[in-house]
């Protein structure tokens, strides 16, 4: 176990090296000079030198790439030269913000998507398991950004139930965050429970046709309490691995949600960055984002080993 | 205002006063230093809010007095000497006197100013205090310009110990200070009690930045926020309009729409092609379908709310069927041109009516999308590499940054602008206008740009908000005024 | 060998029925897969059920216990004794009372059929539990611990807290026996418990069966394919073919007497030691002049098989085709970490012998003891670690992947799995003639076509199957194509890997006929790997056996057969079960009152 | 499966019809038509720019399809063969091709595109291709399992056994055995590709105007929520349509392929 961790870090640190190096590389291949954008439209050759040296921008690649990856480590990202601040803290407080949106996401399409997906694999052969499998089809279908303005016509505009947008850290006001956390997450949910049901359904539907869910059966345990009780556990793996991809792709891809809502969160920060030409900060965010990814991929790791005892052994 | 619940009943609060107001805008500034950042957010928030100049312009586009009471232009109109308020202190304390002005002027000139704004200041030939409460200018030559200028960003008054860290502080003489700014939500300020004039009607105000117009009239509707300044999905005001709950401002702005054609570069480097583009563009067919009917068609590059306009749309009548006799003499019937897209809203509406009126005259239109700013600017701004674009300008009485540039991306270059606006310049007020409205319709004439209409200042707010610049004739949201009835 | 079912003291049938099956009939819409079965077994019987792959064996057993699959659908009736209920059309309810404790099962693949994520010990406590047989879990646990010590399990507690993948396959199946008795039901089914088993492991855990349904007067159905355990485990014997009981009989009768020709076929080919008057193996269309054992022949036989082994048979001392010279072959597996230390797996250690020129080596050990890994390495499919091969001239340690070419034209290979060794999306033609697409082969395409057609009708295929797909074959058949392949090239040697053992008996018996006509007639030299003794007594002159990637001993394979040396080889002789010896020895016992 | 190719056929068909004929010019605009209901003349009504907003959805099918096929062609033509090779090769080859698949898959479509659209500006060819690289890694693992698959087979085993080279057994053997998982996760992959095509159009990093997109039209329609409802309608149902009919198809191709799950598909 724990020479599989160590492995797993190391082969951490080798996708992290290599991601630094093509992030660095491709973001110099980006048009639009940063101290251009600063300058605007009076820019003069004088004033972009000037600003270029500022910035830094005007030194080799190489002496950029290590000021920038030598700070990575520690978690420090170096100041922007766009706003001219600590980019580690801005980072730090976006992405908590898309951790916990995401996250919440995940645990209500979890919630949503575990009964529902087990239903339909056990009555698949009915119509209410066909109903499951079609509504999920239609989840899926349905671009996530739609199902966020339709949930703002409807309870925000409409009813008035909650705010149309905006965020409110936990900290602060846990209510007006609860109040303005549930729409995006409900949009994120919904997309991402169509997609867990349909691979819960799978998985559970393979579950069923193993050899030790029949010996279950012949012990005398009914067919819900074999699935229940053998079954579901090993059907989690697969379900683990989906959940873990989906959460890492989520990240950024709540941005569209974050638009919607007009929530801070990391993919908006994307965004304006790359629009200001931000690179440190994009650089910055792609490599957290890998980090994550990865910080992921360790978890699900060891959680495998825990819910797999064929893993454990073969550390 | 950030309660969802209080915010929800607009008619809870009324009872009491209000004395929180949030504006929402979109497009949040990347830092806080328009000394060396250019665009139109920062100005925006911080002008008149947290920086004053010595002189401002009203809603006419008059220019008035601030920091300084009164001033004085010498008999040969070079020297300008302003006699400034008494009793004026910026946020950190410190006292607003000459050597303020004489500093923030000269600051403009340094390198300290990475901008070209700077360039405005070029005329100052030197600035001398007297007293405290007295300082002179002295310009190189006599100019109309400079004085308004001064009403801009480059006339902004900074105290000396405050300009370590601009980015991220701003410290100045204006009637808010700044409080907080959550990067990716908004800016806090709150009323400063040691203002030196009419103390604003609220006591903290909030500019919080959305994404899209969507998100900001979403906001308002669910009570978020009190005011939708500058929307920017004209759409969207008809149904506040019938709406008593809210009140919908269609003033004006400075922005001019330009479509802009590449002078220097065929086929727009002959004028006939350029004239029939402007005879081949229904203009208020434009502004009609893509921006709501909202904003004005001038039919020349400046604002009703510049001294010298005039209206020119007569120059240049919708006639499709001029438009195709001009091409057909300029020899290009069936013309491919490529036209590049600033991302903003305004800019891919007005693109797809635009594309579609060209259609009609035998001109084929690829709309190629550029970033913006980033790509626009490197791209069309910068190394003029483009054929057609359309994009707002927005700095104030910009016709000569322009026109009067042959370096400029728009590449018009007619000998005549130079020497006419430099007399203009110089010239006495009357003389001024005079100038400026020649030089424009040599501009015009020559069809250097089609400008397709004035940008509206539309403005939704809830039905209780009182004094919101209605026009938006500067850079700055001018927050003292706002208010609850 | 002493077969626990001549033990004394087994009490007899008594006659008090257990179960009774009437016009049980299977089927999916319109289509019938099992049809009219009847059967009934008195308390206590053990009655073997046998028939080819496809029989309706294992439908059958399921539609006892009420757990067909969905989509098909019994008719008929099966009530056991103590229940009033019909097992077919009963609802689930009444019939989850009655599994697990009045009825148990067995099924085949140990590893599949345990929960991997539970540990051994629970999923037998599990079905105490269930039936609330035990007062609590602490004591369901101890009863656990207990039933995995009465079947044997060398450290129960141990067993009981390991998860199945720790279990070798022989422990894994005796957990699943734990499961099936910790009720003490009076029925226990088994459907083909030990063919995933190594001879020796299959040996003990029939033992097991036996003793523990005897010693407690459970009732058997028992199923497999293979004549000798069911001649060695039951009393009475079901033959199903085609979905129908086609003879029904005591194992005596059937076995010496058997009335039906499918009975007759089955019975010839499986019998290896019976050959028809030009020394070959009876087949089903053969069996005809099939004569089962019998006391007296078996006999003279045994005289015959003595005398055999004590005249030394002639020595084969041509050159030596394949020489191997103290090979080793060494795994580095399970290195899950960059520092974690690798475990290493010695799969061959100090192999030595050699295989003259039209030699046939037999090749036997049990699972894992090194044959597959022998015959990559002959093949140039593996690389040894140390040591050193030569096949015909080629010096295979340290070859380049080009000089194996040659090699490869000289040596071919046959799998195990008829499916698995041929190409799905491959028509035959291109199946056969791929060893003929390497380069230096220059036959033009029609010259390959004939080529194919030829070595397709030396395995008695015709030419019409060329353009035909695998699956459009039968077992048997898929094998002949890949003796066909393997062939088209004329190679000196033939390699293969359990060419048979994954065969119905009937088709065994002419694939096994093939191989041997055509080692004689391409002249070759065959190294043959199996688990299965008489097969290789009755294809190879001699024999290595292999134990834990040694070889533990090396003869001609009749004084191996009859006079082992090595312990090993001694328990691998005793454990196999024979078809003749088990029959003549129930003959025997009911022989005995006279 | 056959509702899945029904509603695929749907989107094809509107795509290849769209090229020679549509109602109005999709592009056209008739500002005095703007804004207008369903009628027997538009039969979906039209947009703020009086375009026929049938037409538009006609049209934009091949958008869509489009950006499909491109995006497809890119994963299965690099992510394939990289997940054959990595099947194949054991060692460091495979170490180094799946270390490239981990960083890649830390790369999602949606991040690929962002940033693409700063280094290449925003178009449909960003789009397709940033959609493209974002799904390598999921062709190169699908490839890269049924490869492990099919290697470990005996008839691999026996084609090696007669010295095929690697570049044959890869081509007769690897690839005809794994098209089935790959021509199905081409199809999902499909499904995904329109999902983040409407995406990117709703950043406004997608296709550019006045091509007409579904995603942009509902990008567009956003400011008419109020009052035109049914201009974010039509784009919704088309994008659903089209996904649906290519996830429906794709399970159907997975039980054809996988008569494991006998007739079952997730
Ligand atoms: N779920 C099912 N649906 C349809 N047909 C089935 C199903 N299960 C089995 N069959 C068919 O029923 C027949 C009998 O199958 P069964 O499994 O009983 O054979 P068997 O005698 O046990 O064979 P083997 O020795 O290979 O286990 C076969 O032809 C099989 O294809
Ligand atoms: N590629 C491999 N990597 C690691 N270990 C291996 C590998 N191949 C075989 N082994 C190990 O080498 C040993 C010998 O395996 P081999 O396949 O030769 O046995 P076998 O006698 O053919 O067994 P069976 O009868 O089950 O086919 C086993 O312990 C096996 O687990
Ligand atoms: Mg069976
Ligand atoms: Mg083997």
């Amino acid at each position: 176990m724990i020479p599989r961790i160590l492995n797993n870090v190391l082969r951490f640190v080798v996708t992290f090296v290599v991601a630094t190096v093509m992030v660095f590389l491709l973001l110099r291949a980006v048009p639009g000079d940063p101290a251009k954008i600063a300058l605007g439209e009076h820019a003069t050759p004088e004033l972009l030198a000037q600003m270029q040296r500022e910035f830094g921008t005007d030194r080799p690649l190489i002496v950029q790439y290590f000021e920038w990856a030598a700070g990575l480590p520690f978690g420090d990202f170096g100041i922007s030269y766009v706003t001219r601040s600590d980019i580690s803290p801005l980072i730090a407080d976006r992405v908590q913000v898309s951790l916990i949106l995401v996250v919440l996401a995940m645990l209500l399409a979890l919630v949503i998507s575990i009964p529902f997906g087990t239903l339909a694999a056990v009555r698949h052969r009915r119509a209410s398991g066909a109903i499951i499998s079609a509504v999920s089809q239609l989840g899926i279908a349905i671009p996530g950004f739609l199902a966020g303005i339709m949930l703002v016509v409807v309870f925000a505009l409409g009813l008035g139930w909650f705010p149309a947008n905006g965020w409110t850290p936990p900290g602060r006001d846990f209510a007006d965050f609860l109040s303005r956390v549930t729409l995006p997450v409900v949009a994120l949910a919904s997309v991402q429970s169509a997609i867990l049901t349909r691979y819960v359904r799978s998985a559970v539907l393979e579950v069923m046709s193993e050899d030790y869910l029949r010996t279950a059966r012949a012990k005398g345990l009914s067919p819900m309490k074999a699935l229940v009780k053998h079954g579901l556990r090993n059907a989690a793996i697969p379900v683990i691995t989906v959940t873990s991809v989906q959460l890492a792709a989520l990240i950024i891809g709540a941005v569209v949600i974050e638009k919607v809502f007009a929530i801070p969160g990391l993919g908006s920060m994307l965004l304006d960055s790359v629009a200001n030409r931000d690179m440190l900060a994009v650089q910055s965010i792609v490599m957290v984002l890998v980090g994550i990814t990865l910080i992921i991929n360790l978890f699900v790791d060891v959680l495998y080993t825990v819910v797999d005892p064929r893993i454990r052994k073969s550390a | 205002g950030c309660n969802a619940g209080a915010g929800a009943e607009p008619g809870a609060a009324e009872g009491e006063a209000q004395t929180d107001i949030v504006v929402a805008l979109t497009g949040e500034p990347v830092n806080l230093d328009f000394t060396t950042t250019a665009g139109a957010a920062i100005p925006q928030a911080l002008m008149s809010n947290v920086y004053e100049g010595l002189v401002e312009v009203d809603q006419e586009g008059e220019i008035q007095p601030l920091l300084a009471e009164s001033w004085e232009q010498s008999e040969d109109r070079k020297d300008y000497t302003f006699k400034l308020r008494e009793g004026v202190t910026f946020s950190n304390g410190e006292a607003f006197d000459a050597e303020d002005v004489k500093f923030s002027i000269e600051r403009v000139q340094s390198d300290a100013w990475v901008s070209g704004m700077k360039a405005k200041m070029d005329i100052v030939d030197k600035v001398t205090v007297e007293s405290p409460t007295s300082v002179t200018v002295s310009l190189k030559q006599p100019s109309n310009a400079w004085l308004f200028n001064m009403t801009t960003l480059v006339g902004a008054m900074f105290d000396p110990s405050g300009v370590e860290d601009l980015a991220n502080e701003a410290i100045g003489t204006g009637p808010f200070s700044l409080e907080s700014w959550t990067r990716g939500d908004s800016i806090k300020f709150a009323a400063r009690d040691d203002y030196w004039g009419t103390a604003p009607k609220v006591q903290n105000a909030t500019l919080r930045y959305f994404g899209d117009a969507v998100a900001t009239t979403n906001a308002l509707r669910s009570g978020d926020v009190d005011v939708v300044y500058n929307m920017q999905a004209p759409e969207l005001v008809n149904s506040f309009q019938s709406d008593d709950a809210f009140q919908v401002l269609e003033g004006t702005s400075n922005g001019e729409i330009v479509l802009s054609m590449n002078n220097k570069a065929a086929p727009f480097d002959d004028v006939r092609v350029r004239q029939a583009v402007m005879h081949a563009i229904d203009r208020q067919a434009v502004v009609d379908t893509a921006w709501n009917g909202l904003g004005t068609v001038v039919g020349g590059p400046v604002p009703p709310t510049d001294p010298y306009y005039e209206d020119l749309n007569g120059v240049y009548p919708y006639d499709p069927e001029k438009a195709k006799s001009l091409l057909k003499e300029a020899g290009v019937e069936n013309l491919d041109i490529t036209f590049t897209v600033p991302t903003r809203p305004y800019a891919s509406a007005i693109s797809e009516i635009v594309v579609s009126q060209l259609s009609d005259v035998g001109i084929n239109a690829t709309i190629e999308t550029a970033e913006f700013p980033a790509v626009w600017l490197d791209k069309v701004f910068t190394q003029h590499d483009y054929q057609m674009s359309v994009v707002l300008a927005v700095e104030a009485r910009d016709v000569l940054t322009m026109f009067n540039n042959p370096d400029y991306y728009l590449g018009f270059d007619n000998e005549a602008i130079a020497p006419l606006a430099a007399e203009a310049d110089r010239a006495d007020e009357d003389g001024y206008v005079e100038g400026m409205q020649e030089v424009v319709r040599t501009i015009v004439d020559e069809a250097g740009a089609d400008t397709l209409f004035i940008f509206p200042n539309v403005v939704v707010a809830k039905a209780g908000v009182t004094g919101i610049p209605e026009n938006s004739v500067t850079e700055a949201l001018d927050l003292t005024d706002i208010g609850w009835q | 060998m002493s077969t626990p079912s001549s033990a004394p003291g087994e009490n007899p049938p008594s006659g008090e029925n257990l179960l009774s099956v009437e016009n049980l009939s299977i089927g999916t819409r319109g289509f019938t897969l099992v049809e009219d079965v009847n059967f009934a077994m008195a308390k206590g019987e053990r009655i073997g059920l046998i028939g080819e792959s496809g029989s309706g064996k294992s439908l059958t057993s399921t539609a006892v216990m009420g757990l067909l699959p969905e989509g098909l659908e019994a008719t008929g009736s099966v009530t056991l004794a103590g229940h009033d209920a019909n097992f077919i059309g009963a609802p689930d309810a009444t019939l989850r009372k009655i599994r697990g404790r009045d009825m148990a099962m067995v099924f085949q693949e140990p590893l599949t059929a345990l929960n991997p994520l539970m540990r051994a010990g629970a999923q037998v406590a599990e079905i105490m539990l269930q039936h609330k047989t035990v007062a609590s879990r602490r004591e369901a646990h101890a009863k656990a611990v207990a039933m995995l010590a009465s079947v044997k399990l060398p450290d129960p507690a141990e067993a009981a807290r390991a998860y199945p993948h720790q279990l070798s396959g022989g422990q894994r199946q005796r957990v699943m026996l734990a499961m099936a008795l910790a009720n003490d039901p009076s029925l226990l089914l088994c459907d083909e418990p030990t063919t995933a088993l190594d001879v020796t492991v299959q040996r003990q855990v029939l033992d097991l069966v036996l003793e523990s349904v005897i010693l407690r007067g459970t009732g058997l159905l028992f199923i497999t394919h293979d004549l000798a355990v069911v001649a060695n485990m039951c009393t009475r014997v079901l033959v199903m073919n085609h979905g129908r009981i086609v003879e029904e009989g005591s194992t005596e009768d059937i076995f010496s007497r058997p009335q039906h020709a499918y009975t007759r076929g089955l019975l010839a080919a499986s019998d290896l030691e019976a050959t028809d008057r030009e020394g070959r193996l009876f087949t089903v269309a053969s069996s005809a002049a099939y004569i089962p054992p019998t006391v007296e022949e078996a006999r003279e036989r045994a005289a015959a098989d003595a005398a055999t082994a004590a005249a030394a048979p002639p020595e084969n001392t041509g050159p030596a085709v394949i020489s191997v010279r103290n090979l080793d072959r060494t795994y580095t597996r399970g290195r899950a970490s960059l520092f974690g230390k690798p475990t290493e797996v010695h799969a061959l250690k100090d192999v030595t012998f050699e295989v003259p020129a039209g030699g046939r080596l037999g090749v036997v050990g049990e699972s894992g003891s090194g044959k597959t890994t022998l015959l990559r390495i002959l093949a140039g499919l593996d690389r040894p670690t140390d040591g050193s091969v030569v096949v015909a001239g080629n010096e295979v340690a340290g070859a380049r992947e080009a000089d194996l070419v040659q090699l490869r034209q000289e040596l071919q290979i046959v799998f195990q799995d008829p499916m698995g060794s041929l190409d799905p999306r491959m028509k035959v033609l291109d199946i056969v003639t791929e060893p003929l697409l390497v380069p230096g082969r220059r036959e033009t395409a029609a010259q390959r076509r004939q080529m194919a057609v030829e070595m397709l009708e030396a395995v008695g295929l015709g030419a019409e199957t060329l353009e035909r797909y695998p699956h459009q074959f039968s077992g048997g058949q898929r094998q002949r194509i890949s003796i066909a392949r393997a062939l088209i090239c004329r190679p000196r040697v033939l390699v293969a890997d359990e060419p048979v053992s994954a065969l119905d008996v009937s088709v065994r018996a002419q694939v096994l006929n093939l191989l041997a006509d055509l080692v004689e007639q391409y002249q070759l030299t065959l190294v043959f790997v199996s688990h299965d003794l008489a097969v290789v007594r009755h294809l190879c002159d001699r024999v290595v056996v292999m134990r834990s990637g040694e070889i533990v001993e090396e003869g001609d394979t009749e004084s191996v057969y009859a006079d082992p040396q090595h312990p090993y080889t001694q328990k691998l002789v005793a454990s196999s079960l024979n078809l003749r010896t088990e029959v003549l020895a129930k003959e025997l016992v009911a022989n005995r009152p006279e | 499966m056959i509702a899945g190719a029904v509603l695929v056929g749907l989107v094809v068909v509107a795509a290849i019809v769209s090229v020679f004929w549509t109602p109005f010019d999709p592009v056209q605009a008739m500002p005095a038509d703007r804004l207008q209901g369903s009628s027997p003349e538009h039969l979906m009504g039209t947009d703020k720019f009086g375009r026929d907003t049938f037409s538009a959805i006609l049209a934009g099918a091949q958008i869509t399809l489009l950006v499909g096929i491109v995006a497809v062609a890119i994963a299965l033509l690099v992510g394939t063969p990289l997940g054959i090779l990595a099947g194949m090769k054991r060692g460091a080859t495979e170490e180094v091709t799946m270390r490239f698949a981990d960083v890649l898959l830390a790369f999602p479509a949606l991040l690929v595109a962002i940033v693409f659209s700063a280094v290449f500006g925003a178009s449909t060819v960003t789009a397709m291709v940033a959609i493209g690289i974002g799904s390598i890694p999921g062709f190169a693992r699908v490839a890269r399992s049924g490869t492990l698959q099919v290697m470990s087979t005996e008839y691999v085993q026996a084609a090696r056994a007669s010295s095929q080279p690697g570049l044959r057994i890869a081509l007769r053997h690897v690839m005809p055995n794994i098209v089935g998982m790959v021509v199905v996760q081409c199809s999902v992959t499909f499904g995904l590709a329109v999902l983040a095509e409407a995406a990117l159009s709703f950043l406004g990093l997608g296709t550019p105007p006045p091509i007409p997109s579904w995603g942009r039209m509902l990008q567009t329609s956003q400011e008419f929520w109020g009052t035109h409802p049914m201009l974010a309608v039509w784009p919704g149902l088309a994008i659903a349509v089209a996904v649906m009919g290519f996830n429906m198809l794709g399970d159907g191709l997975r039980d054809r392929f996988d008569p494991k799950l006998n007739g079952e598909g997730r």
